[in-house]
C-alpha cells in the first residue's frame, strides 16, 4: 500500500516538531549552564565547598554553610512531605471517588499553584511568629508544603497509570487491598514515582521565597533546627543582585552547584534501583552455584 | 468416581448498579474436575466467575446476592472475609498479567511472601515446584531474576498460573486464560489443565467451544446471564438436552 | 535512614555550640555588603559574639521588630509614626552610612556626565520630556550634540527604600511631582517599563539604547555605565563620588535624639543632592540585657573603626560630626 | 491478636482518609491566614478590588485586575508555548530514541527543574529580552503584525519574554508526567496501529495520544500550577507595570510577581493587607483556570466513552 502524499508530509512534518521541540528544550538548559560556568566557574574551587562566607574583598569565602542547610531543610521538608504526599496519591488513585477524595484533589490543585512567597508568608505566621525567632524548622515546613502537591499529583498519575487487572491479581491472590497496593502497585513503579519525587525535591531546593521570612538565612554554620539556617538559593538570591564581582561569582558557582547536587541526587536514584536488581542476580547466581 | 463437592452455587445473582447480569444460578462443582463455562459473549460468564471468589465486588457499583458455599460455609455470610476466600479460591485472568517490575521469582512468591513465609529455602522451593507444575521451569530456570514482564505472552500467563499455585489454593478460576495466547501456548495451558486438576479442582471460562470439549469433564452453558444447560461435558456436546443449546453448539447461535 | 541518622547527630553537635551569644539583625538590602564586612571584621575580635545579618528588606526588617523575632533591624527609611507605636519599645535610629541614588544612562553619541538639574529630571521621570534633544536638556549642555532619540525611563518594580529616596529628592524639586506622584517605596509610576532590583535596572538601562534609570553608586562605579551631574543646592553640577556623598552629611544638625533628618539637596558645596542616611534600628528595652549590650557594642564599633571599610565598598562614610553625636548618643544609654 | 483482613484494610483507608484531610485542613489553614491579612483591605475596596486596574501604595488606593489579567496571559501563553513541546520531546525520548540517549536527554530536561528561580530571572535579562527585543520580536512583527497581539515596540522584557522563561520553567514538569504516561500504554497497541498500514504520526496519534488525554491534562495542569505561582524569574523580566494591554511586547504585572516585589518592602497597613488579598485572589483565579481543565478532560472522556 502507498502512503499517500498528504500523509507523508505529515508525517515529515511530525518528524521535524519532534526534533525541533527537543533541541529547543536542551538549548536553554546549555545556555544557563554555559552562563553560569562563564560567570562562576573561576570560583569554583575546594575553598568554595568547604568554608564559609566571607565579605566582600577577602578570598576563599565559600558555601559550605548554605550547601548544608539547604541539604538539612530540603531533607527534613521532603522527610514530612513525601511519605505524606505518596499517602494522599495512593488515596486519590485507588479510592478517588467520593467528597473527600475530591476534596483532597481540589486541595492539591490549588496548592501546586500557590505562590513559593504565600507558602513563606503561612509559614512564617505559623511558625516564626509563634516561636519568636527565624528556625530551619519553619524553612523545611514551608519547603514541604512546596514538594506535597508535586508528589501527590505525580504518585496520583503514576499509580493510575497500573491496569486494573494487575490489582485484581493481587486479590485473586488472597491478599487484602492494602497489602496489594503497598507490595504491588507502589512498588512495582517506585522507579517512576522516584521521578516525581526527584522533581518535587529539584523544585524545593531551588526556592527562595518561601526561604526568606522561615529559615531567613545565615552567615553561620549552623545544624540546630530552632535558629536561623543559611540555604543555597537564599544566598545566591543575595549575591546575586550584589554588584560586587565576586560576591557575583559566588552566586553564579553557587547555582552552578545547586544543579550539580540535583543531578547527582537524580543519577543516584536511578543507580540506585538498577544497581539493586543486578546486585541480587548476582547473589542469586552465586548462591545457585554453591547448591550445586 | 468417588467424587466429592468442591464448590456449590445456589441462587446467585450478580448486579452491576440495577441490571442484573447474573440470574439465579445453582450448580454443584466436584473435586479434581475441570469446569468449562460456554456461552455467547456477553453472556455474563465472566461476572459468574468472578462472584465465586468476591472480585466481581471489587467493581464499582457491583453486588451480588445468594450463596456459594466452600467447606460448607458460605462465603457471602456477613462474617466471611473475601480476602481469607479469595486464598482458597485462585484466579487466572483473561490478559496474562504479571506484577510489573517485579522478577519471575518474586512474582511466584509474593503470595507465599505477603503471608508471611520468609524461609528463604523455602521460597525456593515453592517457586521450582509451582514452576514446574506450570511447565514454566526449564524456560526460566536460568533468568529467575528477570522481569516477570519480559516473557513472551504464553510463557507470562503460565507464569500467573504459577503465581496462582504458590498459594496452593483447592479451587482455581481461569478467565478465558488463553483468549490472548497463540495456538502453540494455549495447547501448553490445556495440557497443563489437565496436569494440575490432580491436584485442584479448575473452572475456566472459554469462548472456544473446541477447547471446552477437549479440556473440560463437566460443562455449562449460560445465555444472558441465564444457566442454560449444565453436564458431562459428553452429554452437552453430542446429546444436549436444550434447543438453545444445540443451536450454540452446531454454529446456529450467538 | 541516612538521613535520620543526620539528623540525631547533627542535633547532638548542635548542643555545644549554645556558649556563644547569637544575635540576630534583618533589614535593608542595600547596606547588606558593609555590614556583612562590619559583623566578619567585628567577630575577629570578639569570638563569643555570633551576629547575623539578613537583607529581607528594610519593611521586613521593621516587621520583624515589632513581632521581636530579631535582636536588631536595618532601615533605609526611618520608621514611620505607625510603626513606632506598634514596637512594644522605643526604636533609636542610628545612621550607619551614607548611600546615593544615582542617574545613569545609556547613549555613546551623549557622551558621559551629562549636566541635569532636578526640574529636568523630575519632567524626565514624569514622562513630559520624551526626547533627549529637548530644549531643557540643551540648555544644560550647550555644547554637547545631543540624538533626537526616545528616552526610555526605566524605573525600579520593587518596593525598596532607593525608590524613596529618589521620590523625595524629585518631590523637593517639583511641585508636580509631589502632587501627581508622591513620595513612597513604590510608586504608581506616569511613564516607564520596571525593572527587579538594582541588578535589573542596571542591567536594562545598560541593554538599553537612551534608556535613563537609578541605581545605588556600587553598581553604577561597578558596571562603568554613564552617570549624570546632578545639581545641588548651592547650584553646582556634582558627580556622584564617596566623597561628594559624604559631604551632603556635613551640615547635619541633630534635634535632640532624632538622627533621622533628611539631607537631601543640601546648599552644602560639594554635596551630592539624592543623598540619605541607612540606619540600624535599636529597641531600647527597659531592663537591659546581654544581647542589648552587645548590639551596642557592636553599633559603636561600627561608628568609629567600621567606618574605614565603607568607602572601598562605595558606601559613603559619616561625616566626623555625625559619627561623634551617634556615639555620645550609645554611650548615655 | 491478629486482626481480621477486611479490619485491615478499613484501618488503613480510615488512615488514608485522615492524611487526606490534614493536608485538606492544611489548605484551609493557609487561606484562613491569607483572608485574616487580608481583611482590612477586603473591608476597604470590597469587591471593586478585582475590577478596578489601579496600584498606587502611595495613595493607599489598590485594585488588582491588570495583575490578574497578567497572571492569566502569561500563563496560558506558557502553557500554550510549553504543552505542545513537552509532548513532542516525550514522545520523541519514549518512542523514537535509542534507550541510552532517550535518558539522557530525560534527565537534562528534568535537570531544568533544578535551575532556581533567581537564575532563571537573572539568564532571562541578560540573554533572553536582548534576543527577543532584536530578534524575535522584530520577526514577530514582520509576519504577524497585523495582529494586535504583536504591535508597539519590544524593549526585550515584558509579557511575551515572561511567558517564555514561564514556558522553559514548565517544561520538565509536564514532560516528566507525560512520559510516565506514554511509558504505560502497552507495545501491542503501537504494534497494532503501525500493523494497521499507520504512518508513525498517525500510530503516535492513534494509540498514544488519544488513550492518555487525561494523563497529559493532568501534566498541563501541574505545569500551569507552577506557571500561576511562579515569582522571581517573572518579575525579572516582566516589565513590572500594571497595565492592560492587547500587545504581547508591552510589560505588563503577574499577581506573584507584585507580591514578591512589594511584601518584602510594604510598610503602609492596607498595602500589605492588598497584597495578601492578591494572594486570595490568585486561589481563585487557579481553581477556575483548573476547573475549566478539569471540564476539558471530563468532557473528552465522556466523548470517548460514547
Amino acid at each position: 500500500m502507498k502512503i499517500s502524499r498528504k500523509r507523508a508530509l505529515k508525517n515529515y512534518f511530525f518528524y521535524t516538531c519532534l526534533i525541533l521541540s527537543s533541541i529547543v528544550v536542551i538549548i536553554p538548559l546549555f545556555m544557563v549552564f554555559f552562563f553560569l560556568l562563564q560567570k562562576g566557574g573561576s570560583s569554583l574551587s575546594l575553598d568554595f565547598f568547604f568554608n564559609n562566607p566571607k565579605p566582600v574583598g577577602e578570598i576563599g569565602g565559600g558555601m559550605k554553610h548554605a550547601i548544608l542547610g539547604s541539604f538539612y531543610m530540603v531533607g527534613l521538608g521532603s522527610l514530612i512531605a513525601v511519605p505524606l504526599g505518596l499517602v494522599c496519591g495512593v488515596y486519590l488513585s485507588e479510592f478517588g471517588k467520593g467528597k473527600i477524595a475530591s476534596l483532597l484533589r481540589f486541595t492539591i490543585d490549588l496548592l501546586t499553584g500557590v505562590p513559593s512567597i504565600v507558602v513563606g508568608i503561612f509559614a512564617y505566621l505559623i511558625f516564626v511568629v509563634s516561636m519568636k525567632s527565624f528556625s530551619a524548622i519553619a524553612g523545611a515546613f514551608a519547603l514541604s508544603i512546596i514538594i506535597l502537591p508535586i508528589v501527590t499529583r505525580t504518585t496520583e498519575e503514576i499509580l493510575k497509570l497500573i491496569p486494573k487487572h494487575v490489582k485484581e491479581a493481587g486479590l485473586a491472590l488472597g491478599l487484602p487491598r492494602w497489602k496489594v497496593i503497598v507490595f504491588i502497585v507502589v512498588k512495582g513503579s517506585r522507579s517512576s514515582l522516584m521521578t516525581g519525587i526527584i522533581l518535587a525535591i529539584s523544585r524545593a531546593a531551588g526556592e527562595t521565597a518561601p526561604l526568606l521570612f522561615t529559615a531567613f538565612g545565615s552567615m553561620y554554620l549552623s545544624y540546630s533546627p530552632d535558629e536561623p539556617m543559611a540555604s543555597l538559593p537564599v544566598q545566591i538570591y543575595n549575591y546575586a543582585i550584589s554588584p560586587y564581582d565576586d560576591w557575583q561569582k559566588q552566586a553564579w558557582a553557587g547555582a552552578f552547584t545547586l544543579i550539580i547536587i540535583v543531578l547527582g541526587l537524580n543519577l543516584f536514584a536511578r543507580f540506585y534501583f538498577v544497581r539493586k536488581d543486578i546486585y541480587r542476580s548476582i547473589k542469586k547466581l552465586f548462591t545457585r552455584q554453591t547448591k550445586d | 468416581m468417588t467424587n466429592t463437592i468442591a464448590l456449590e452455587v445456589k441462587n446467585l445473582n450478580a448486579y452491576f448498579g440495577d441490571f442484573r447480569a447474573v440470574k439465579d444460578i445453582n450448580l454443584t462443582y466436584h473435586k479434581n474436575t475441570v469446569n468449562a463455562i460456554i456461552g455467547p459473549s456477553g453472556c455474563g460468564k465472566s461476572t459468574y466467575i468472578r462472584c465465586l471468589n468476591r472480585i466481581h465486588e471489587e467493581v464499582e457499583d457491583a453486588s451480588v446476592k445468594g450463596e456459594v458455599i466452600l467447606g460448607g460455609k458460605n462465603i457471602y455470610a456477613e462474617n466471611a472475609d473475601p480476602v481469607e476466600v479469595r486464598k482458597h479460591i485462585g484466579m487466572v485472568f483473561q490478559k496474562p498479567n504479571p506484577f510489573p517490575s517485579m522478577s519471575i521469582f518474586d512474582n511466584v512468591t509474593i503470595g507465599p511472601k505477603l503471608w508471611g513465609e520468609k524461609d528463604r529455602t523455602k521460597l525456593e522451593e515453592i517457586t521450582e515446584n509451582c514452576l514446574k507444575k506450570a511447565a514454566l521451569w526449564d524456560e526460566v530456570k536460568d533468568k529467575l531474576h528477570q522481569d516477570g514482564t519480559s516473557l513472551s505472552g504464553g510463557q507470562q500467563q503460565r507464569l500467573c498460573i504459577a503465581r496462582t499455585l504458590a498459594i496452593d489454593p483447592p479451587i482455581i478460576l481461569m478467565d478465558e486464560p488463553t483468549s490472548a495466547l497463540d495456538p502453540i501456548a494455549t495447547v501448553k495451558i490445556e495440557d497443563l489443565m489437565n496436569e494440575i486438576k490432580k491436584e485442584y479442582t479448575v473452572i475456566v471460562v472459554t469462548h472456544n467451544m473446541q477447547q471446552a470439549r477437549r479440556i473440560a469433564d463437566y460443562t455449562s452453558f449460560f445465555v444472558l446471564g441465564d444457566l442454560i444447560e449444565h453436564g458431562l461435558t459428553s452429554d452437552i456436546f453430542t446429546n444436549p438436552k436444550e434447543k438453545k443449546t444445540e443451536d450454540y453448539i452446531s454454529g446456529n447461535f450467538g | 535512614m541516612t538521613r535520620q541518622l543526620l539528623i540525631i547527630t547533627t542535633v547532638v553537635l548542635s548542643l555545644n555550640a549554645s556558649a556563644i551569644l547569637k544575635l540576630n539583625g534583618a533589614g535593608a538590602s542595600f547596606p547588606y555588603a558593609i555590614y556583612s564586612k562590619w559583623i566578619s571584621e567585628y567577630s575577629k575580635s570578639q569570638e563569643k559574639v555570633q551576629i547575623n545579618y539578613q537583607s529581607i528588606g528594610s519593611g521586613g526588617g521593621i516587621r520583624q521588630l515589632i513581632k521581636q523575632t530579631v535582636d536588631f533591624a536595618a532601615s533605609d527609611a526611618p520608621m514611620r509614626e505607625k510603626d513606632k507605636k506598634k514596637a512594644a519599645w522605643p526604636v533609636l535610629h542610628v545612621p550607619t552610612v551614607l548611600g546615593a541614588v544615582v542617574v545613569a544612562y545609556n547613549g555613546k553619541s551623549i557622551g558621559n556626565d551629562l549636566n541635569i538639574d532636578g526640574q529636568v529630571l523630575a519632567d524626565i521621570f514624569l514622562g513630559k520630556i520624551t526626547k533627549w534633544n529637548d530644549q531643557a536638556i540643551k540648555k544644560l549642555n550647550p555644547k554637547r550634540n545631543l540624538p533626537d532619540q526616545e528616552i526610555l525611563v526605566v524605573r525600579r518594580a520593587d518596593s525598596s527604600g532607593t525608590t524613596s529616596v529618589f521620590a523625595s529628592y524629585l518631590a523637593d524639586v517639583s511641585e508636580e511631582w509631589k502632587s501627581k506622584v508622591g513620595v513612597g517605596k513604590s510608586l504608581r509610576w506616569p511613564t516607564g517599563i520596571g525593572a527587579k532590583g538594582n541588578e535589573g535596572v542596571t542591567a536594562l538601562v545598560k541593554q538599553t539604547e537612551y534608556a535613563i534609570g537609578y541605581i545605588d553608586l556600587a553598581h553604577a562605579k561597578k558596571n562603568g555605565i554613564y552617570t549624570v551631574n546632578l545639581k545641588n543646592g548651592a547650584g553646582e553640577y556634582i558627580k556622584a563620588t564617596v566623597e561628594s556623598i559624604s559631604a551632603s552629611a556635613e551640615s547635619f544638625k541633630t534635634s535632640g535624639d532624632d538622627f533621622t533628618v533628611s539631607v537631601i539637596n543640601q546648599k552644602t558645596k560639594g554635596a551630592y543632592p539624592i543623598s540619605a542616611f541607612t540606619y540600624f534600628l535599636l529597641p531600647l528595652k527597659k531592663e537591659k540585657d546581654q544581647k542589648i549590650s552587645e548590639v551596642q557594642n557592636f553599633f559603636k564599633w561600627s561608628l568609629t573603626k567600621g567606618q574605614d571599610f565603607a568607602a572601598p565598598l562605595y558606601y559613603a562614610p559619616l561625616p566626623m560630626n555625625v559619627r561623634k553625636a551617634v556615639v555620645k548618643k550609645l554611650d548615655s544609654l | 491478636m491478629k486482626i481480621p483482613y477486611s479490619k485491615q484494610d478499613q484501618y488503613v483507608y480510615t488512615a488514608l482518609r485522615f492524611f487526606s484531610l490534614v493536608v485538606v485542613c492544611l489548605l484551609i489553614a493557609i487561606i484562613f491566614q491569607l483572608f485574616m491579612a487580608s481583611k482590612l483591605a477586603f473591608d476597604e475596596f470590597g469587591l471593586s478590588f478585582v475590577t478596578d486596574d489601579f496600584w498606587n501604595p502611595v495613595d493607599d488606593e489598590f485594585g488588582a485586575l491588570a495583575f490578574i489579567f497578567g497572571t492569566v496571559v502569561t500563563s496560558i501563553l506558557a502553557l500554550l508555548i510549553a504543552g505542545p513541546v513537552s509532548v513532542f520531546v516525550a514522545i520523541y525520548t519514549n518512542e523514537f530514541l535509542p534507550k541510552k540517549i532517550a535518558s539522557v536527554l530525560g534527565l537534562f530536561v528534568e535537570l531544568i527543574a533544578a535551575i532556581p528561580s533567581i537564575v532563571f530571572g537573572l539568564w532571562g535579562l541578560y540573554y533572553l529580552a536582548p534576543f527577543v527585543k532584536n530578534f524575535l520580536a522584530p520577526f514577530l512583527k514582520k509576519y504577524l503584525g497585523f495582529l494586535p497581539f504583536f504591535q508597539g515596540s519590544s524593549f526585550g522584557i515584558g509579557i511575551l519574554t515572561a511567558a517564555i522563561i514561564l514556558a522553559i520553567m514548565i517544561i520538565p514538569t509536564i514532560t516528566s508526567v507525560c512520559r510516565e504516561v506514554f511509558k504505560s500504554i502497552p507495545n501491542l497497541r503501537k504494534e497494532a496501529a503501525l500493523g494497521l498500514g499507520a504512518t508513525k504520526y498517525e500510530m503516535v496519534k492513534i494509540a498514544i495520544l488519544k488513550p492518555s488525554f487525561s494523563g497529559i491534562m493532568g501534566a498541563l495542569v501541574l505545569g500551569l500550577g507552577r506557571a500561576l505561582g511562579e515569582t522571581m524569574a517573572v518579575a525579572m523580566v516582566i516589565g513590572n507595570n500594571p497595565v492592560i494591554s492587547s500587545s504581547l511586547f508591552s510589560a505588563g504585572a503577574t499577581m506573584a510577581s507584585v507580591m514578591a516585589n512589594e511584601y518584602a518592602e510594604a510598610d503602609s497597613e492596607l498595602h500589605l493587607s492588598a497584597l495578601c488579598y492578591v494572594g486570595l485572589l490568585l486561589f481563585v483565579v487557579t481553581f477556575f483556570v483548573n476547573l475549566m481543565a478539569r471540564t476539558i478532560v471530563w468532557n473528552n472522556s465522556r466523548k470517548s466513552k460514547r
